[in-house]
Order: structure tokens, then sequence, then C-alpha cells
């Protein structure tokens, strides 16, 4: 399988009044057509590794890597010119919470237009026609009403599949899926997996999938990223997750209550310093 | 530049609130009438103790001093193109004692009434008109009198025609309005100029007036612009925006008096500048304290600075160039001096006292100036900041301590000042002569008298030495401090000809007033 | 888990940026330093922090500051000097009197009015604003309805009304002022009193059983206090201006007192040949309301909420 | 579906009608607030109509006859029956009903505030979006001090200063007023507004002396507003800036420009247009002082020396006038905030 | 038996907008009570209007046998009734310390022995003294959500009512959180009323269930019968599955 991306020894440095934090510590992976799930708790440093492979880290910011390489291109040393060129066409990222990450001045249907036309040559008709075709690809019922509706006019799920249809309209070879769900319904959720299981399937795209909860991040990818402090604690096939060997990732899998199983008091992660070495 | 055939003057005229002559008495509307309504008989500039006529070509007064008959020329026209006939002057008076308005006193001091003015001011033949008075007065006060704007003559025909009718009430027993409203802002007069326009706070226009019966005007048009900064009518003037600069300070006025380009005008004004001392006030009630007030006024310096140019010290309430003004100003700024008299009334240490001030120049510098010398002698002045109407509202009701003001002629005469300076029948807070000796609660019956006394003398040189007494009283004894008289200064293009000012409001004529 | 390379600080400075305060006076403390810390890193800020204390230290030692009188002056044989000239540097005015003392007498003046309208308006601005907002209902109809008619009405024709009715003097001004500016005050107090009167935090207090009224000046009225003293302090250089625009147009301080915006106005007269008359306290009323709105700024900065959530 | 169309319907209804609640009793408050104010001032108000100078026995008379002897509440009510029939009587001090005086100062303000807002506006925005966009540089730092010393110093004191450096040494703008005198009766007003007359009629050099005349006193308060506007733009923009939908724009390949003019301004136009409102009204209450420095014959100018008179009528006609302004402008502000926030926007 | 909480027909309308509607639920003493449902049907609505932060349009509200109307509430309810909402970052007051947010409902109250009170109630919760200076920015969401039930606790009361109170935190410090309450709930007695979307979250902690939709009561079950399957209602059933993670056969029938 070629790779599509290679990272290796990722670092995202924040310079802060108390010193430099490093969000992210040498963070290596690659990743080819496939589902690679990031997982780790609140501020290990998931979305900051998404966002380094996207070039969306804040401007005071410092990222280096050894080799950040999307299709052989170094994405390091690429012009801002072509990262933007880049950005939307060939690599897109679904943010956190569409509630924040949509425009709300602007329809919705314009923000997905936006993003076709900035990458093709297209008339407006048809990028009209294009749009809806997506709005209706990520399973919006009634895509021409939404197609001219507000981001605060819709529900977090349909905000979300918006964000998403946003981000795919260009055909992009990878997509970084920054905690898609989170901010949905347990029943949508799962509708919105199954758009990106799709993509995957299909169109044979590599997707990053980034999220809290291991379990749903081991029921849906093919691989799992723990990550822990800034740093990738444990790689592991979403169908061994069982047998994790990181007593972080044993934790996480385990403190969570489960229907029907009987267990008080919750276990709870005992953090050890070491692990954040 | 301002067109050849125009004169353009900066000029603050936020004083006028109408231009009905029988009603306005306000200093700028004074020229504004005088330059576009006629008179019987008008000041003369040569001499300011005459008068010669205007439409009146000659005059006479009976011997018994009441009845005066006025022969006016022939062939004259208003404006409008109606004659000029002693119907309409006779109306004029009517409308002006009827209308009773501010100015009307000058008239009715004379006896005339709304129920005898009909018979008293009226038309003998078409060119005759007869004015009887109440008492024989000294013919220079009736005739300086009738050179006052509220003598104006107004076009009874055109008025007629824009007469508003009203509902007599108590206050005012008349069915019509005597073309008051109309009048305001209207023109039905026979001067060299036509009024055009008033807008207020903005602009006055006049015309030429194509049917004068004199030597007509030399421009065709003069336009008055309101500006109230010295500043910028000064830098108006410098770009030639403006031809005439009326309200400059001293500084600016020096600096266009140095610009080659540029020319200057001043005349002495009947206004003087005084600090009143209210009589209310215990400690401003003795004599010593007043007269070390006079001593506590440094003339020389405000001479040579605040005033310097706009004003000359004088210490005496007529102005120079008035029937009878004396002329001395025997006080000089003299702590020492002042020290000693008010130890003598009992302040050794001086007191604390309050000066109402109306926030405009140069009688704010003269206070603050006054502040500081008062110090010297121990006396604290508090200045009290107001504005112009605010001031005068306190100051009418005899509120303040004390009060820095000026004081202008009425009308031409020194009856006007002396009345005003010394004449106080009724001391009560009703009062019923509210002149400026009430205002500061001066009781003074015998001086009252003498006041009266000098109408009735017909002789003028007599006249003029009670007025002469008159001064050297209040000079040495009264709550009144006079401290300069004012002088009216204008900036002048160079180019500009023949503009002149005179020695009062209502005769600043510009109709002899031309261009190169 | 954060993992900061730092350089080791000194001890004092451990002590208040601590994660952990141990008491009262250390927690309150460390967060004024933080405050202060953000607020120091912004040169300008500081600067205009200096402009303000050196306009203390000047109205304070004023009298030893000063080489003459601020009222009394040589009408007749040092008037209108210009700067430079022997015994004063900054000229002298109309009455002969040194420009740069008055200049210094009038800081007091300066700083009076800023005070007094500070701490007249902007209380009652927060008080009508927070109550407002909380009570919501009629109570706020009523007070907003009042606030409205307040910023309706022209502002300068409300301060002259005033001032001419309370006759003139610096004290009479500073009502009049902050009878004008309260209303904004108002409103940004009730804008913000509507964004945390929902909040969780004040559910909570609510549930505690708190009175309406410690609700407001306990819970609410703290939170509208950043932005509050921030524009405060922004509009204190409009303060100072309206002061002297009253100044201008004749009311406000008595003559002989040395108020900025009065010295300007009288000083106005003599713009043409005598500049420095009206430009020294021009000038000196520049920089001190730059030194405000320096301040202002730097406090917004430093007393962002987003920043110091973090 | 009818219930829920009579539901909006009725809702409208009361949208409006409280509305017209709070227009009435701003009009009310002004009236009061006037009233109050012309029976507090210690001036008295039959000077306004007769001048400095009139004798004892005409005050009286005119006292009586203006009803200044009643009792409080009679002159009061008589006072508010006048303006709400919408009489406000005449100015004693032009003798002009007071409606035909505004007509006339208004639109002089109105003229000169609006170029000056345009000019803030048009210099201010970009200048505010430049410093957010470049926060902390140079440039930021230079837009902040023109910011701040526009917003400190006295205004009377930079038009005096302008006024000595444009028109006396460089001569290149007019002054007195509104026009020059030499167009005075050549050139005749229709709705007040000198630029728009004179450019209707095709009276291009009487356009050009107003552009003149207009340019300085407007740049001033330009310079005022822009001060205020840039600053606001600043932090607007930087708190749009901040907001993850940037980001968003950003991960979709958008170009800086386009991020920067067409998301982030576009949000931050939305508190914008308020702060541009207000001070757009702030400068249509007249700016005494300035309208003072220029010889510029308008509404600040106007109510100020009626107030200085006790000219009660035309200051609460002024007054009224621009409560009316505040209302409008708020309204209008309110709805453009609709507009351009869809969020505010009924469904 | 009296029910601690007992509320009937309860209606809440906002502008038209029905968002509960007809509401009854009962809660014994002593018991834990589970409300589950989706986003926006209604759950943090019931638990506001028992406490008073929303005005119950219909219906009646019963707290240890009393009815309580409108939304106000006496000194007494205050004591018996503390809520812990869901959101740790907005629920603490950003400009007071911890030590201050402990303070206040003692103040309040007129209760003395401050002093002793809080550092008890720091250390119920497991956080030492250190934390009591300290303002809420300084904390984690689990620090702050411990601090948020600390200040409900401090007044002893006998009713608690948690809004998702470990929806915000990570999976990890849920758990401690959960474990927390738990305790003191076991320690004193208290009767809760717990929302939650999870329902592995509300099975672990509760004995009884309403699972809502809409802003009604679709279903009242025990937490025996959901684990067993016991279930009614379809929309239900649906939640069950959903919360047992990804399954791409299921997504692919349903498709
Ligand atoms: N602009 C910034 N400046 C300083 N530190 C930052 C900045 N942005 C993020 N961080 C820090 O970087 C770390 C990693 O953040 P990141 O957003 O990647 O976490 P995450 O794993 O996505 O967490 P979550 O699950 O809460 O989204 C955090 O500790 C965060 O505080
Ligand atoms: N103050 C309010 N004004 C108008 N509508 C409201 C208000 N509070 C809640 N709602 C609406 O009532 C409905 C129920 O809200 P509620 O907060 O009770 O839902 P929830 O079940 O707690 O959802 P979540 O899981 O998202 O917290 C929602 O549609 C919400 O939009
Ligand atoms: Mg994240
Ligand atoms: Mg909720």
């Amino acid at each position: 399988m070629s790779a599509l991306l290679t990272v290796e020894d990722l670092r995202v440095r924040f310079p802060t009044r108390t010193g430099v934090f490093e969000a992210v510590r040498g963070v290596s992976f690659t990743l080819g057509r496939e589902r690679l799930g990031i997982v780790g708790e609140s501020g290990s440093g998931k979305s900051q590794t998404g966002r380094a492979i996207m070039g969306l880290t804040p401007p005071h910011a410092e990222v280096t890597a050894k080799r950040l390489a999307f299709e052989g291109i170094d994405l390091l040393s690429a012009s801002p010119k072509l990262r933007r060129d880049l950005r939307g066409k060939r690599i897109a990222m679904i943010l956190q919470d569409p509630k924040y990450s949509l425009n709300p001045v602007m329809s919705i249907g314009r923000q997905i237009v936006e993003t076709l036309r900035r990458h093709e040559k297209v008339g407006r008709a048809e990028a009209r026609e294009r749009a809806l075709d997506m709005l209706a690809a990520v399973q919006i019922r009634d895509a021409s009403r939404v197609f001219d509706l507000y981001p605060h006019e819709v529900s977090g799920g349909m905000g979300q599949r918006a964000m998403i249809a946003m981000m795919l309209v260009a055909g992009p070879e990878l997509l970084i899926a920054d905690e898609p769900t989170s901010a949905l319904d347990v029943t949508v959720q799962l509708e919105v997996l199954a758009i990106l299981d799709k993509l995957v399937e299909e169109r044979g795209m590599g997707l990053i999938f980034v999220s809290h909860d291991l379990r749903l991040v081991s029921s849906f990818c093919d691989r799992v990223l723990v990550m822990y402090a800034g740093r990738i604690v444990e790689e592991i096939a979403a169908s061994e997750l069982g047998n994790a060997k990181h007593p972080y990732t044993r934790g996480l899998l385990n403190c969570m209550p489960v229907i029907g199983a009987d267990r008080h008091p919750l276990p709870v992660l005992d953090r050890k310093p070491e692990w954040a070495l | 530049e301002t067109p050849k055939d125009t004169l353009v003057e900066g000029f603050a005229f936020d004083d006028i609130i109408t231009m009905d002559p029988g009603e306005a008495f306000e200093l700028s509307t004074a020229e504004m009438t005088s330059n576009t309504y006629s008179l019987l008989v008008r000041l003369d500039l040569n001499d300011t103790s005459k008068v010669v006529g205007d439409l009146a070509e000659s005059w006479t007064v009976s011997d018994d001093g009441l009845t005066y008959t006025f022969k006016l020329k022939s062939g004259m026209k208003f404006a409008s193109g109606n004659p000029i006939t002693a119907e309409d002057v006779a109306y004029s008076f009517e409308r002006a004692v009827k209308l009773d308005k501010s100015p009307a006193f000058i008239l009715t001091q004379f006896g005339l009434t709304g129920d005898n003015v009909t018979e008293k001011a009226k038309a003998a033949d078409a060119e005759t008109f007869v004015f009887t008075v109440d008492q024989p007065y000294a013919p220079s006060f009736v005739l300086n009198c009738l050179t006052a704007t509220v003598a104006s003559v107004v076009d009874k025909k055109l008025v007629l025609e824009h007469v508003k009718s009203v509902t007599p009430s108590d206050e005012y027993k008349y069915d019509n309005d005597f073309g008051n409203e109309w009048l305001k802002t209207g023109y039905a007069g026979s001067g060299p100029f036509k009024l055009r326009e008033w807008r207020a706070n903005e602009v006055v226009v006049l015309e030429r007036n194509e049917n004068f019966y004199g030597e007509p005007a030399k421009l065709a048009r003069v336009i008055y612009r309101h500006m109230k900064e010295s500043s910028g009518q000064r830098l108006a003037l410098e770009a030639g925006d403006i031809d005439v600069a009326r309200n400059l300070e001293p500084g600016d006025y020096e600096a266009v008096g140095k610009n080659a380009d540029l020319a200057t005008a001043s005349a002495p004004k009947g206004t003087v500048y005084y600090i009143s001392l209210n009589q209310k006030n215990e400690t401003l009630a003795k004599p010593e304290v007043q007269q070390a007030f006079k001593y506590l006024v440094d003339y020389d310096a405000i001479g040579a600075t605040l005033i310097k140019g706009i004003g000359e010290i004088h210490q005496s309430f007529l102005p120079k160039g008035v029937l009878g003004a004396l002329n001395e100003n025997p006080y000089t700024f003299d702590v020492a001096k002042a020290k000693e008299l008010l130890a003598k009334a009992g302040y050794p240490d001086g007191f604390t006292v309050t000066m109402d001030v109306r926030n405009t120049q140069p009688v704010t510098g003269v206070a603050e100036s006054f502040q500081q010398t008062l110090a010297q002698a121990g006396v604290k002045l508090e200045i009290i900041p107001g504005d112009g109407k605010q001031t005068l509202t306190k100051y009418r009701a005899r509120n303040h301590d004390m009060y820095i003001g000026q004081w202008g002629m009425d009308y031409f005469d020194p009856h006007s000042n002396a009345d005003t300076f010394t004449n106080n029948p009724d001391n009560s807070d009703e009062g019923t002569n509210k002149t400026l000796a009430w205002r500061n609660a001066w009781d003074v019956p015998e001086l009252s008298k003498k006041t009266k006394d000098a109408l009735l003398e017909r002789d003028s040189a007599k006249r003029a030495d009670i007025y002469k007494e008159l001064q050297k009283t209040v000079l040495e004894n009264s709550p009144f401090v006079f401290i300069f008289q004012q002088t009216e200064v204008a900036g002048l293009r160079g180019n500009l000809q023949g503009f002149k000012l005179g020695p009062s409001f209502d005769t600043n004529y510009v109709w002899n007033v031309s261009k190169e | 888990m954060s993992l900061a390379t730092e350089t080791r600080p000194t001890t004092r400075r451990e002590w208040l940026l601590s994660d952990r305060p141990q008491s009262r006076t250390q927690a309150r403390l460390g967060r004024a330093y933080m405050t202060w810390r953000r607020f120091s890193a912004n040169r300008l800020a500081v600067l205009g922090l200096c402009i303000l204390l050196a306009l203390v230290f000047v109205a304070i030692f004023a009298d030893a500051l000063a080489p003459h009188s601020p009222v009394i002056g040589n009408l007749a044989g040092a008037r209108l000097l210009p700067p430079g000239s022997e015994g004063y540097l900054l000229g002298t005015d109309d009455q002969g009197r040194d420009i740069l003392s008055r200049l210094i007498h009038g800081s007091r003046l300066t700083l009076l009015v800023v005070l007094l309208v500070a701490i007249i308006a902007a209380p009652v601005g927060l008080i009508v604003g927070a109550v407002a907002g909380y009570a919501g209902g009629w109570v706020d109809a009523v007070l907003m309805r009042i606030t409205d008619i307040f910023l309706a009405f022209p502002k300068l024709v409300l301060a002259l009304a005033f001032v001419a009715a309370l006759g003139p003097g610096i004290e009479n001004a500073v009502i009049a002022i902050a009878i004008t500016s309260w209303p904004p005050y108002a409103r940004i107090a009730r804008a913000e009193t509507l964004t945390v009167r929902n909040s969780d935090y004040i559910a909570a207090v609510r549930l505690m059983g708190a009175s309406p009224l410690r609700i407001v000046f306990r819970h609410v009225m703290p939170m509208c206090m950043s932005s509050l003293i921030v524009r405060v302090t922004l509009d204190m250089a409009g303060i100072i201006l309206t002061a002297a625009g009253l100044g201008f147009l004749g009311l406000g301080a008595q003559p002989p007192l040395p108020e900025w915006g009065a010295m300007i106005a009288s000083g106005r007269r003599f713009i043409l040949d005598q500049w420095w008359v009206a430009t020294m306290p021009g000038i000196a009323i520049l920089i001190v309301s730059l030194g405000f709105n320096l301040l202002g700024d730097g406090l917004r900065d430093a007393l962002d909420p987003r920043e110091s959530g973090q | 579906m009818s219930g829920r169309r009579r539901a909006r319907s009725r809702k409208a209804f009361v949208a409006v009608l409280q509305f017209l609640v709070v227009v009435a009793t701003t009009y009310l408050g002004l009236l009061a607030v006037t009233f109050f104010i012309g029976r507090v001032i210690p001036i008295d108000p039959v000077l306004a109509v007769l001048g400095d100078r009139a004798p004892n026995h005409v005050v009286e008379r005119t006292r009586e006859a203006m009803g200044l002897n009643l009792p409080l509440y009679q002159q009061f009510f008589i006072y508010c029956r006048q303006a709400f029939t919408g009489d406000f009587g005449t100015s004693v001090l032009t003798t002009n009903p007071v409606m035909a005086d505004i007509r006339r100062v208004f639109p002089a303000t109105m003229e000169l505030a609006t170029l000056g807002t345009l000019i803030g506006a048009f210099i201010g925005v970009p200048l505010g979006v430049l410093a957010a966009v470049k926060r902390g540089s140079i440039a930021d730092q230079v837009v902040r001090v023109i910011g701040l010393v526009g917003y400190s110093v006295p205004i009377f004191w930079l038009a005096l200063l302008a006024l000595l450096v444009f028109y006396a040494r460089l001569q290149w703008v007019a002054y007195p007023g509104r026009i020059d005198i030499v167009y005075e009766y050549s050139f005749t007003p229709v709705t007040g507004f000198y630029l728009l007359d004179s450019a209707w009629q095709g009276q291009w050099d009487v356009f050009r002396d107003v552009f003149r005349h207009i340019i300085l006193p407007a740049s001033l308060l330009g310079y005022f507003s822009l001060a205020y506007i840039s600053r606001m733009t600043r932090s607007f923009m930087l708190n749009e800036l901040q907001q993850e939908y940037i980001v968003a724009a950003r991960a979709k390949g958008l170009s800086e420009a386009r991020i920067i003019w067409t998301h982030a301004l576009r949000n931050a136009a939305v508190p914008l247009v308020t702060v541009i409102a207000l001070s757009y009204a702030g400068l249509l209450e007249g700016s005494v002082l300035t309208e003072t420095v220029f010889a510029w014959p308008g509404l600040g100018l106007y109510i100020t020396n009626s107030l200085q008179n006790a000219d009660m009528n035309a200051v609460l006609g002024g007054t009224i006038i621009i409560g009316s302004v505040f209302i409008a402008i708020n309204l209008l502000s309110d709805l453009l905030y609709r507009t351009l926030d869809p969020r505010t926007r009924a469904r | 038996m009296t029910e601690a909480v007992s509320v009937e027909n309860l209606s809440v309308v906002f502008d038209e907008f029905k968002a509960l509607d007809a509401v009854s639920v009962d809660v014994a003493k002593g018991e834990s009570f589970g409300l589950v449902g989706e986003s926006g049907s209604g759950k943090s609505t019931l638990l506001r209007a028992v406490a008073g932060l929303t005005a119950a349009s219909e219906g009646t509200i019963r707290v240890s046998g009393r009815e309580v109307r409108g939304t106000r509430r006496d000194k007494a309810f205050y004591r018996a009734v503390q809520m812990v909402f869901q959101d740790p970052y907005g629920s603490l007051h950003p400009r007071q310390t911890v030590d201050r947010q402990l303070m206040e409902p003692l103040a309040i109250h007129g209760i003395g022995d401050g002093e002793r009170r809080i550092l008890k109630a720091l250390d119920e919760v497991g956080l030492g003294s250190s934390f009591r200076f300290r303002y809420p920015h300084q904390l984690s969401g689990g620090q702050r959500q411990r601090i948020a039930i600390a200040r409900a606790l401090i007044l002893e009361p006998s009713i608690l009512l948690l809004d998702e109170p470990t929806s915000a935190l990570d999976a990890s410090v849920q758990a401690e959180v959960l474990n927390l309450l738990e305790e003191v709930r076991r320690d004193r007695g208290l009767t809760f009323i717990m929302v939650s979307h999870d329902l592995g979250v509300v099975t672990h902690m509760c004995e009884r269930l309403a699972v809502m939709q809409n802003g009604r009561v679709v279903e009242r079950l025990s937490s025996a019968d959901l684990v067993a399957g016991r279930i009614a209602e379809e929309y239900t059933r649906n939640l069950m599955v959903a919360s047992k993670g990804f399954r791409r056969e299921a997504v692919a029938q349903s498709a």
C-alpha cells in the first residue's frame, strides 16, 4: 500500500509567557488509503497534529518535522500558495465543532460553493448543482432547502454534515476528521460515521479520524494511534484493542461505564508521570 | 475675492431678533435700520451735538417749546415706489407707540400714549408733520431722540397690506399688529439700501434702493456675514473673502494694521464699560469701599493691553462726543490709597465678594485683571462667569454683588446715560423705572431730580454744565466704576474707499463705500 | 501533562505565579501580578501609565513645581511672551501669567474632573445597567427608556443646561458631564449582564437562595467591571475634552482657575499670532488623554477575559 | 397554518406597538427634560424675545403674554399640547417657525456629518482591518497612534490649526460658511444639501465651491470618527479572526485576502454597523464646537444659541429632531443589523 | 411513601415552543433517577423547572410533599435541593476563587463555621486545601466539576439535581466524578435526579430511568429492564443500539 501521508517526528511548539509549550512531541506515522483513528484525552495533541498536517497551526506556533510529506510533496517546505492549493482540494479537514466552524453570516450553500469555485473553474449553476449533490450525498434530505439556510438555522447534526459536504465537495484524497461526532446525538453520530465510511470504501480516500472515544474508534477504524501528552504511546490495529499493552490505553478502555456491567466503583486511570516521557 | 459691486462684511450679529424698526433695539440692527430706513432728522456727523434733516427739509420749534413742526422734502419715494408723505411719518410714530416694544419709550417719554398719539404726532398736510411734546424739553434732547431708529419712517401703504389682525387683550388693546410680524423680517423703508434678507446668525443682505431720493449708494449690494470669531474674521479678511472685519480683537486689529494689503478704521462709540456695586450689599454700600475700588483698577495696564485699540480709558458716564461729556480721568491704580480707604471703611484685611461676568471679551479679561488688582488690597473677588442672558437675568433681578457691564446709549443724547446712571425714582424691589441706578439699588433722590431738571434746560451750554456736574458727583461718589469707552474698529481690504465708522451704532453708514 | 521548558524563576515570582495559592492574599496578588505582567508587556500601555503617574505627581507637587503663581500675572510687563522668554518656559498668556505654572496647577483640575466623573457616572451606569439587565421586564423597560432619553438628548445641550442651571464652577461641570456620560455605561453593563444572567453560575447562586440584590451586586457587577473599567479609562479622554468644550463655551471652571479647556478657549483669540497660548494647553490635553487612552487599551488587553481565562 | 400566520401577524403588530410606545415615551421624556431645563436655567426667556435692552414695563407685559406667570403644570400642559400637534412655535431668536429653522440648519449639519462619517468609515475600516491583520506590527502601532491622537485631541483646537494651515496659508479650502457669497443668489438649494443640490442642478462651479467649504470641517469630523471606527474595527476584526470558522475557511484553501475581506469583515460588519451608526448620530447631534469654528450654520450651533437665550421653543424643536434622528438611526442600524446578521432574522 | 420529588403533568413553553409537554415523574426518597434522551428533548428543562430556574406553564411540582409554584422558592427549599450543571466551564463564577464560591452559600444562609466546612467539603470531593484559593481558570474540567459538586453539597441538601455532570469530561475523568457522586450518595442518603444522554452512565448510576423525546416521557423503566432488553419503545431501542458503538452491519441495515 503506497503511503498517502508520511509523518515523521512532528512537533508543534507554542511559545507562552511561562516558556515554550510543546503540544505535539515527535509524532510519527504513515497513512494509506485507510481509516486511521487517533484517540487520547482532551489536550493530548490530537487536533494540533491534524492542524499541523493541514498547515493551520496558529502563526505564532512553531511546527517542525523530520518529514511531513503528502504524496511526495514536502509540506513544510512547500510555498504558502501550494499549500493553499492543496488545502480543501486534496487534503481536507472537518473541524471539531460545527457550531463555530461555519461562517454564521453565509448561507450553507454559499460556503460549499465557495470551496468548489476556489479549486475548480466551474460556473455558478454547475457549482450549485454539485453542492446540492454533495449535500444529498451526506444524507441531507431536503438539500435545496438546506442550501439556503444559515448555520444557526440547522441542527448540530445537519451542521456537521454540511461541514463534511463543504470539505468533501472538491474530492480530497485525504480527510482529517477532528471529532466529527462529539457534538452529536448518539443516533446521529452513527449516520455521520456511515457517510465517512462509505467515502473510504468507495473513493479510496485516506481518513484520519480523531476522537477521544476509544470504543467508537475501535469499532470504526482500521488502525488506532493512542496519544498522551503530545506523544503516541501506542499504535494498534483496531481489532487488537482488547490486547492493548499500554496501561493508559487499557485504563481508557476500562473506565467507561458499560451497559449491563456492574462495576462499582468504576476503575479510574492512575496516571503515571513516566507515560509523558 | 468678493464681487466688485458687493461689500462683504464679517460681523457678529447674533443679537438681531427683529428687523422691525418699531421693535428693534439691538446694536447690530441699528446699523441695518439706519442704512435702510429714513428718519426725519439724523445726527450731524461733523458735529454730533447737532442734527441735520433727512426726510425733513426744515423744522421749527414753537416758543413754548411744545410743538415741533417738520416740513418734508418733496418728491421722495419709498423703495416700493410709494410717495413719502407726512402720513407715513405719523403712522410710523403711531405704530411704534402702540406696539410699545423695547425702544418705544424713546418716543413715549414725550408724553405719547396709545390714546393720544394720533393727536400728538400727526400730519398737518402731505408735507408737514407736527409733533407735540408734554413739557418744554431741551430741543436738542427732542431732536436727538428723533434720530433713534425707532423713529424710522415706514411705508404705511405697504405695511397696511401686511397687517395681521389680532384679538385685543389686556396687554394689547388693538385689533391689528401694525405689520409687526411681517416687518420682523420684511422691509418697508426708503433708505439708500433695501433689506433683501435676514437669516438669523447667518447673513443679512442689503441691496441698493433705486428709488432713493438722495445720492444713490455706490455699491449694489452689502452682505453681512455672521462670523463670531475675531481670528476667523481676520483670516477671511486676509484671504479676501470678506471686505470688512468688524469684530477684531486687539491682537488681530494690530496685525491687520500692519498688513500692507489691508487698512483699518476706528471710531469712538457711545458705549462705556463699568463695574457696578450692588448697594444691597452692605460692604459695597460704603463710600470708602466704592472709592477704593476706583483706585484698584489698573487703568494704564488695561488701556495698554486688553483694550488697546478697541477702547480708551474713560472714567465718567458720558462718552466722549456727547453733549456735556467730561473728559477727566482722575483715578489711577493706587493700592496704598485703596488700602487706606478700605481700612477706613473697616476692612483692613479686605473681604470676599462676587462679580457676575459675561463670558465675552474684553470684559472677562478686564474682570480677571481687576480680580488680581483687588487681591493686592486683600479683596478676594470671585468671578461668576455666565452667558450674556444669564448674567443679565441676575443683574436685572438685583441678585448680584458686582457686575461688569457695558452701557450703550439708547439714543444719542446725554440724557440716555444720565437717566440710567443717576435716576432712581423708586428704589423698592418693584421699582417704576428700572435704571442701572435701580439695578444697583443706588437710592439718590437729589441726583434723580437734577437729572430731570437737565432735560428742561433749553440752553445747550447750560444743559451741558448740569451734566458735567452730575458726572463729577458720580465720579467721586457712586457705586459705578467706569473704566473705558469703546472704540469700534474694523479691518478693511485695501481697495475699499469711503468706509467710515460713525459715532454711534446707527451711524455706521455703508452707502458711501466703494471699491477700486 | 503540560510540559513547560522554563528558566528557573525567582522565588517571589514563583510564589506569585503559583498554581496553588495558599491564601486569599496570594491568590489575589497572583492574579494581579498576572494582569500586571500582561499589562507591562505592552510598552505603549506602560507609557500611558507613566504619563498618568506623572500627572498625579505634578498635581500633588504643583505648588513646589510651578515657578510662578498660576493666577497672578504681570499684565503690563509680561503679557503674551513667547515660549523660552526669560523665566517663562512656555510663555505667558494674555493676563501675563506663566503658562507652565498654569498647566501645572491645571493638572489638579483635570484629575479632579476625570476622577469625579468616573466616580459618579460609572457606578450610576453600572447599577442602572446591571439592575435593568438582571431584573428584565418592566424594570428593564423603564430604566432603559430613561437611559435612551438621556442618550437621545444632545449631550452638550444637556451639559450646558445643567451648568447653566447649577451655576458655573468646576464641580457643577463635573456633575453635568457625569449626567451626560452614564447612559453608555448603563448600556454596556446591561449588555454584559444579559450575557451572564442566564449563565449556569448565576443559576447556581440563585439556587443557593441568594436575593436578587445580592446576585446583582456581588455576582453580576464584577463581571461587568472589566469592560466598564476599560470603557471608563477610554472615556477619560472624552471627559477631559468635554470639560474643555464646556470651558471653550465659557462655562466650566471659573476664572482665573487654570482649567486647560478654558485656557485653550481664552488662548484661541491669539492663535494667529501668539500660537502658544492655546497650543500649550492643547498639547497638555492631548498628552493626558493619550495617556488615558493608552492605559485603557492596555487594560483592555490585560483584563481580556479570553486571555486570563486560559 | 392560518393560526400560525395569525400568530405571526399578531407578533408583528405587538412589535410595531412596542416601537410606537418606545417612540412616544422617548418623545415625552425629551419634552419633559426640555421643559424642565427651560424652567431651571436662570435665564429669563423674556429677554430672548425682547433683547437685552428692553425697558421694564415691556418685560412684564411680555412675561404675562407668554403665560410665564401660570402655574408650572399648566405651562407644561400647554407645552405638551403644542408639541404634540407638531407645532413647536416660532423661535424668538430668528422669528421663524422652529420647523422652518430646522429645515435650514439640519441639512447643513447632516451634510457635514454624513461626509464626515463617510470619510471616517472609508478610511477607518480599512485601517482597522489592517491593524488587526498585522497585529503587533509597526502598521498596527501607527494606526493605533493615528487613532489615539484623533481621539485625544481637542477638536476645536485642531480645527483652528487646520484652518490656519489649509485656509490661511495654503489656501486649499474655502471659509467661512457653506458656500461662497458669490453664489448666494445664483444658487437656490432645494433639499438644503448643497452638494446634492448643486450636482443635481448641474452647477459644477457651485459644487466645487461647496466642496471646498465642506471638506475641511468634514475631514476633521471624519478624523474624529475615523479614530473611533478604526479602533472598533480592529477589535471586532481581532475577535472574528480568532474564530473557528476562519480556520475552516483556511482549511478550504481560501486566500488570506478573501478570508479577511469576505469572511472576517462580513462578520465584523455586524457590530460595526451599530458603531458607525452611533458615531454618525453623535456627529448629527451637531458638533457645536466645529460649527463655531467654521461659522457653519448648523443644528448644534442653533440649539446652543437658543439654549443660551432660553429660546425653549427652538431648543425643544432641535431636541426632538435629534431624538427622532437617534430613534431613526437606531431603528435603521437595527434593520441593517438584521439584514447583515442572519441569526437575528426571523425565519 | 412521600416522594422526594413528584412532577405531574408539567408543561414548559418558550415562546410558543413546548419544551416540556405534560411530563410526570415521581422520584422516591433516596432513589437515583435517570433521564435520558437526545439533545433538546427537554431533560435540562425539567430539572430547571424543578429548581425554579424556569417557570412552568402548567402542572404541579412537589418537593418532599410540598408544592412549589412559579420560580419562587423559600430558603428551606434551597437548603434541600441543589443542582450540578452540565458545563463545568460555565457553572463557576470566573472571577471568584473556589474559596469565595464555597463561602457564598454559607453566607447566604447565615451558616457560621465557614472555614471548617469549606475544608471538609474540599476534602470530600477529593481536592486538597491547596485548591482553595484558585480561580476556575486554574482548574481542569474534572476539578471544576468537583468544585461544583462541593458547592452543591456544602448546604447539605437531600436532593441533588445533576444535569449531565460528566458529559463535558473525558472518559477517565468521568469515572472519577461518577465514583465521587456515588460515594456521597451512599454516605448521605441523597436523592439523585440525573440527566445524561449516555445510557451507559445512566444505567451505571440509576435504578430507574425515564426516556424523553420531544418534551415527552416516552418510556419509564428500570435499569435492569433496560439491560435485559425489556424495552417497549422503538426509540429506546434505537438509543440502546447506538450506544454500543459503530457497527458496519447495523448501519448497512438501517440505510
Ligand atoms: N494557541 C495555543 N497556544 C498555546 N497552547 C495551545 C494552543 N492551542 C492548543 N494549545 C495546547 O495544545 C495542547 C493540545 O491541544 P489539542 O487541541 O491538540 O488537544 P486535543 O487533543 O484536540 O483535545 P480535545 O479533545 O479537547 O480537542 C493543549 O494542551 C492545548 O492547551
Ligand atoms: N430559555 C429558553 N428559551 C427558548 N427555548 C429554550 C430555552 N431553554 C431551552 N429551550 C428549548 O427547549 C428545548 C429543550 O431544551 P433542554 O435544554 O431541556 O434540552 P436537553 O434535553 O437538556 O438537551 P441537551 O442534551 O442538549 O442538554 C430545546 O429545544 C431548547 O432549544
Ligand atoms: Mg481537539
Ligand atoms: Mg441539557
